[in-house]
């Protein structure tokens, strides 16, 4: 009898805390499956940022920085730089990466520090309640903007995978989902290309996820991943913004 | 009543803790009396469990934190077991005896058992058992009346679900009996 | 009006509108998440300013240029997000800026909890900026009290020209209690603001809003010229409650929820026959120092500090003390709450407490 | 055809569903009468027989409870 | 005898403090002109940031607001908010707006605070004395890069304006010159633009003016304007990155 | 080696590199720009690295990061800029992590000016973050004690697992000096790193370096375990010097640059038949307590705190002091560094300068 | 044809060069022999006969201290 | 020398005001004698000025600041009116007479103008005019012998610009001699 799934050892047995349904544990569970596949989870050291990922530092079985909101890019130039030849990733919200941590996220990419962002766009700010994020969509009722995101009040959603495209540091990046099967193994597949070319020193790599948050939307787990293909997708569409490749990653 | 009461609600996220925390609090406003009600918030209550404690008294309420309770409900078997060391040994506690069975109860103490979530799905749905709860508590302390907690629970449920104060009602009545039956 | 049973956070939201809360910019944090929350609501639908804005540092600086401009202007945080708006706190200082700071205190440091504190204590008072300034620092107890001076906290900041900073524990802003809203403000005569950068047309002469001396000379001009401000808020704004302070046989030093606590203890205490009084400062800076200065209790055995953190307060009530009477400590951290039984022991114990 | 086997680790099943809209032969629910120590319905499968080992469930299971075995 | 040119109105008579020949001056004088000519000195708030231009508040004839390093659009942000109908602008440096205060920057751009912002990228900190900015260019020997920079231990100059494009709340995006007397008028004729839309209500607008250090760049002010044309001008091309024009703003 | 003329800033620089420096991340400010600018040239030569952070903010971060993975991290700043990192530094303490903040002041609040200032006082040993947390501060008089501190400085923190700060004033920073860089440092047994976040491959067990503890019982032995190890700084790592501490008629405590002053003060003080000592804190977190609290001086009519701020030394002095002696203040603001003819004037005329 | 009339605040000058450099009849030069109190050479022109009024000067003067008039 | 000499620098930026503070410094270290040196710095040295101080002393020097100078290095006006009143009675002022004519010295106070410009433009470039004032403050001073001042300017100039070490040198040594000719 072969097995066909079991739970990879990239994470603990530590329960997620994560609601029921949260795209957080299907993400995690990728980058883990990842890390162990490639062989590199002895070799690996994992940024939490905060948010609801806070905890992932007891989740991913590796070594793990927690950073203050905001700044796991920062927190990850630290570590890399002085451990060139190890595996260090970024796990972090849109409040986190989008919000408070733009300035270090865009400055390690321009830096091209050789590092991986899992970038988890779910349009809200999760672990404090359910408030408007960057990202949120206009229309979206969070309890910042309880009558909906209105464009001439809060702005647009921003788009960061687009605007990371003008990075010169960035060498990969990609936006997948995580809302149907499909889309949870292209997901993968990009995660793996992102640590892949952290591996050859290819520069900076991120990979942004769009994530389900069913509790702050008020929706079942299903619908929530129903709301991602019908809602977030157009406004945030999957694609590869860039890839180095494997030419010279100037 | 002449001294304060300390009550501590609770049981599992989705069960109503809070509500019942809060219809509590604010019935002892209505009916002019001092009360408080703390939460227990943020993260700590992701990945299932809810408490809260009210304060209910005729004078101002200094402490807002006991280490003693007079009352507590609880909604599932964790929380009857993690916080029924606080009562007091003239306390009182109130269970969910459609999820609780045969608990050991602290030598001493007074405890009823109310099978909540059987008599709110037998008026017609889960979402209620809350409710029976509070009437049954109510029964037993003689505190609030229907009228109050009628008020209370039009301004509480809104306009939008004002269709669910009879249900609602209904439920504290069923709390009520339930407590006279087992009070028995 | 009758009384209403309201959250902390909500009450101080309300309570700054009440205020004259002409625009709010804040980041979320738990414990205070519901300051924003109502105000996101409240203020769009009377036409005032809401912005979340992307970190604590743009909302302190944008509170910076909403003061500047003239309007009234606040931001709520919590531990490690009001850290991060010190930069921002001493320029609002150095420029002589007005507004109000919410700040509900979790366990810290670092990330620490999200459980009610007082370990910010230090920051409150002592800030974290740089250069010789004050906030004013009040610590209120109840949330009736919360909304009272919230109410005034905008007239207060106005007629000093500094910010105000209310500091709350988590306990405080996530509880519901009983409130009056409309108990009434005690009214100051508050100079124009004729320093509002409005534009030219608006206004006599051209304003600029700054913190920049270059010279030494006017640079320490400018630092005297607010001492003298703050000497001014010591002697008209030291705020202190004495409770049960005839003769008593120990004197409590508490504020905010831990003042709470220990008036239920000195209760259980009086019944013990040991009489306990209470001095509990409202204002943390400035501090009541006037209180320890007039204290004369002749059978006083000692002051006992009770704080939820370890020991911050206690070094202002050393300084008020001046060696007069012995001090002990009791303080929990991490976000626990004693509970009265708590500081009945301590009293108890209070030989051991003492520090030193 | 493949058969497969599927293990939950109930006790960290969270009721969320998601296995159940995904499986392709319809044939996981959670049932109602049984609760783990969280409170959470238990995830149960009506037809063992029908399970064609795609892993599906799996895969889109957050909290990684499902293992599936395949009896070729 | 008429007057072909003088010193604007929108200057006050308070010497520049600015070294011999550096472009600040240029661009102070264009902007203040600009509100000059457009009626608006009066009715204007400027916020002036920390960089040499830190002093701008004595030279522009306006109300104005020092602010914090990298935090001038989140004051300016606080004076329009509530101050709908004024004009306000900042005056931002590449350490300031590039570096430590993108974030900001970007966040106002994405609210679409009606603000314009005036972008002075000069390659170096310029008052701190000639450290590497993010926009230094490659091989550039600053203080903090005494060697030069180099792509692989500083990363590649940031591309403000590219960057921005991406963001929607954006309606005019420029990047000019004052390199000669040309660029000069063009820079001008952006300046102006960017604050007519600002008049209209169009949204968030910026200019990015490559501009000189002389000092820092160890050079004299004809060849760091030559400088800027020959070296800098082809990594930061000049270009009209977004104009709304009179389309709706959306 | 013989000696040789230095600026503060690169004796700073050239010291960490000494002391074992592996790391630095810092942003530009005046007046402390040489010590970047002088290790991105000698630390990438060696090897080592610098990163020229895109804020303060970032920095402190990156030193968060470089130090979790076990390396010896550092940065540097000035006034509103170590305002910023106060986040970050709290972060530090709460995860028990070693680093060296150097912190060059300048005149405040605010922008304030680039002048040297003592007016951080209270920023460094006080914190702005959130939290029971202590920094160890260190504040040397001269650039020689500068680099001597310095070279050290890694060793203390790696041997209490905490960030130190040493403080300087921006003329320290800024002026040249003979110094000789190869006095021997104190040898201490410093425990392995195990706590490192290097991959599990690399150690034993897997590493984890966080802050955070929701549950308030575990945040709360986590606080008294810091505050366990705070107490073992005090009772080891308290520095002060006394100078001409023979029966004073007055003591001056005065650190930096103010007590380099001083000592000029007391040999005019001397010619006037007025015998005065210092006490020169050399830490200022953990204050020098001690050096009161033996103060035996019969003929001494009172202690003269002098600083280059408007009193935020001076509460500590009054605290250690415990109402034993009469306590005088003179200060200076804004970057005004007071001559010693001003501190002679200022024993002279003590009576007046007696606080409350 | 236009003449310029040209009037320098010479006491804010600095010397840059940047009015010499870009005036297109090359009449502007900085005078070594003579200093403004901060020390900078003072400019001066050559011939003014030749100026053309076209403000290029002006325009380019950082510091703004050169006034053209023009006699049409 | 018994006591620590004070000694203030001042004038535009670019005439070489810091480097010949430094210098000062410099020598004395090398000549084993305690130094410091005090510049003024950052945006306040922007748009003209420039001053620093040095302090000179066979003893360690304690206070680095002093509102008493012995000795004004003056190379333009401004810097002599704004220092001149910080000097001494038994102080001494010595003034660039290239840019300053008849200045109006404080009673009592020894002053030496010396025409360090015209003399380093004699020289051939007025770079060295700042060599010319240290070689007339030398003289004037007894302080530092001609080879401890050649050993740090060969330190000082490095490689790069080693070149620069004649002309230096022969400026000192004009200095010297207009020192010598205006004292008589
Ligand atoms: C400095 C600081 N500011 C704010 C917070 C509060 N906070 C915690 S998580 C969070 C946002 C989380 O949102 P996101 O990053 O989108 O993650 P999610 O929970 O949605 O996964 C915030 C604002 C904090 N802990 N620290
Ligand atoms: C918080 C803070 N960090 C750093 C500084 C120091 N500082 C002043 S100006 C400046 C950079 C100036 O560069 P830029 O913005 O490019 O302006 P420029 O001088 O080149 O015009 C820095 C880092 C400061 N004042 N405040
Ligand atoms: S709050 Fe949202 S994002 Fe956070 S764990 Fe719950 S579902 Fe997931
Ligand atoms: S393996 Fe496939 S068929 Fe079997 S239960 Fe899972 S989803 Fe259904
Ligand atoms: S997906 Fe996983 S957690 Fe959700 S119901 Fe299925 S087994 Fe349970
Ligand atoms: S340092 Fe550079 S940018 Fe600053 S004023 Fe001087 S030349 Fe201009
Ligand atoms: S106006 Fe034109 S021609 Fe006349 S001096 Fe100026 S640049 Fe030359
Ligand atoms: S451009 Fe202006 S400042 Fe420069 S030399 Fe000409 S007139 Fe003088
Ligand atoms: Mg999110
Ligand atoms: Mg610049």
């Amino acid at each position: 009898m072969d097995i066909k799934y079991k739970k990879t050892n990239g994470l603990t047995d530590t329960p997620l805390s994560y609601c029921p349904g949260c795209s957080h544990g299907i993400v995690h569970k990728l980058v883990a499956e990842t890390l162990e596949e490639l062989g590199v989870l002895g070799e690996t050291i994992a940024i939490a940022s905060v948010g609801c990922s806070v905890f992932s530092y007891k989740f991913f079985n590796v070594d793990a920085v927690q950073a203050a909101h905001g700044r796991a890019c920062a927190v990850a130039t630290g570590v890399k730089r002085n451990l060139p030849d190890r595996i260090v990733f970024t796990y972090q919200g849109d409040g986190d990466l989008a919000s408070i941590g733009i300035a270090e996220t865009i400055h390690a990419a321009n830096r091209k520090e050789n590092i991986t962002v899992i970038f988890i766009n779910n349009c809200i700010y999760g672990m404090t309640g359910g408030q408007m994020a960057p990202t949120s969509l206009i229309g979206q009722k969070t309890t910042t903007s309880q009558t909906g995101r209105k464009s001439d009040v809060h702005g647009n959603p921003i788009h960061i995978s687009e605007m990371f495209s003008q990075i010169e540091g960035v060498a990969y990046l990609e936006r997948v989902s995580v809302c149907n099967p499909r889309q949870v193994r292209n997901a993968k597949k990009a995660i793996k290309k992102a640590f892949t070319y952290q591996m050859e020193k290819k520069g900076f790599t991120m990979i942004e996820v769009l994530s389900s948050c069913p509790v702050n939307w008020g929706m079942t787990p299903v619908d929530a991943l129903k709301w991602i293909e019908e809602k977030m997708t157009p406004v945030f569409p999957l694609k590869v913004f860039k890839d180095l490749g494997d030419e010279k990653n100037v | 009543m002449c001294k304060a009461i300390n009550i501590r609600v609770a049981g599992f996220g989705g069960q109503g803790v809070m509500m019942t925390g809060q219809l509590m609090a604010y019935c002892a406003t209505y009916e002019n009396m001092f009360s408080l009600w703390v939460p227990s918030y943020g993260p700590e209550t992701r990945g299932g469990t809810a408490n809260c404690s009210v304060i209910v008294s005729t004078k101002t309420i200094a402490s807002p934190v006991f280490m003693n309770a007079d009352v507590l409900i609880a909604f599932n078997l964790p929380s009857l077991t993690k916080y029924m060391n606080m009562v007091v040994d003239t306390g009182v506690i109130l269970y969910n005896s459609s999820m609780i069975k045969d608990p050991v109860i602290k030598q001493g103490i007074k405890a009823f058992g109310i099978p909540v979530n059987d008599i709110a799905i037998g008026l017609g749905t889960i979402q209620v058992s809350n409710m029976v709860m509070l009437g049954a508590y109510m029964e037993f302390s003689g505190l609030f009346s229907d009228q109050t907690v009628e008020k209370v629970l039009e301004k509480f449920l809104g306009e939008k679900k004002a269709h669910l104060l009879g249900i609602n009602k209904q439920a504290i009545q069923a709390g009520r009996e339930a407590m006279i039956a087992v009070k028995e | 009006m009758a009384k209403q049973l309201m959250k902390g956070n909500e009450a101080i939201a309300r309570a700054a509108m009440l205020g004259g809360l002409d625009a709010f910019f804040g980041y979320p944090i738990t414990p205070q998440n519901e300051v924003p929350e109502y105000l996101s609501r409240y203020m769009l639908e009377e036409g005032k300013v809401f912005v979340q804005s992307e970190s604590e540092v743009a909302a302190i600086n944008m509170v910076y240029g909403a003061a500047a401009a003239g309007f009234r202007a606040m931001t709520s945080s919590s531990s490690p997000g009001i850290a991060l708006k010190q930069e921002g706190i001493t320029y609002l200082c150095g420029s002589e800026l007005p507004c109000v700071i919410c700040s509900v205190m979790r366990g810290g440091p670092g990330l620490g909890s999200i459980q009610p504190s007082q370990g910010d204590y230090n920051q409150a008072t002592r800030g974290g900026g740089n250069g010789d300034y004050h906030v004013i620092v009040f610590a209120p107890e109840t949330i009736q009290e919360t909304i009272d001076i919230m109410k005034e906290a905008f007239d207060i900041a106005d007629y000093y020209r500094n910010p105000v900073m209310i500091l709350v524990d988590g306990l405080i802003g996530q509880m519901m209690e009983s409130v009056d809203l409309t108990r009434p403000v005690k009214k100051r005569f508050l100079p124009e603001k004729d320093f509002a950068t409005t534009g030219t047309n608006h206004h006599n002469k051209r304003n600029v809003v700054n913190s920049l001396y270059l010279e030494s000379a006017e640079l320490e001009a400018h630092n005297l010229a607010l001492k003298k401000k703050y000497d001014k808020v010591i002697i008209n704004d030291t705020r202190y409650e004495l409770i049960n302070m005839e003769d008593p046989d120990y004197v409590i030093v508490a504020f905010g929820t831990m003042s709470r606590v220990c008036r239920s203890a000195i209760e259980t205490l009086s019944e013990k026959k040991i009489r306990v009084g209470i001095i509990r400062p409202i204002s943390l800076w400035p501090f009541p120092n006037r209180a320890f200065e007039t204290l004369e209790a002749p059978h006083l055995k000692g002051i006992l500090v009770v704080e939820m953190n370890l020991g911050q307060m206690l070094t202002d009530v050393i300084v008020a003390n001046n060696g007069k009477y012995p001090i002990g400590f009791y303080g929990r951290a991490g976000g626990v709450v004693p509970d009265p039984s708590n500081v009945v022991d301590a009293i108890v114990h209070f030989k051991d407490l003492v520090v030193k | 055809m493949p058969k497969g086997i599927l293990t939950f680790e109930t006790e960290k099943c969270k009721g969320c569903g998601l296995c159940v809209a995904f499986c392709p032969v319809k044939i996981l629910y959670l049932d109602k009468s049984t609760m783990n120590q969280s409170g959470y319905n238990i995830i149960k499968i009506t037809d063992p027989d029908k399970c064609i080992a795609c892993a599906t469930c799996a895969l889109m299971c957050p909290d990684s409870i499902i293992t599936v075995e395949v009896n070729n």
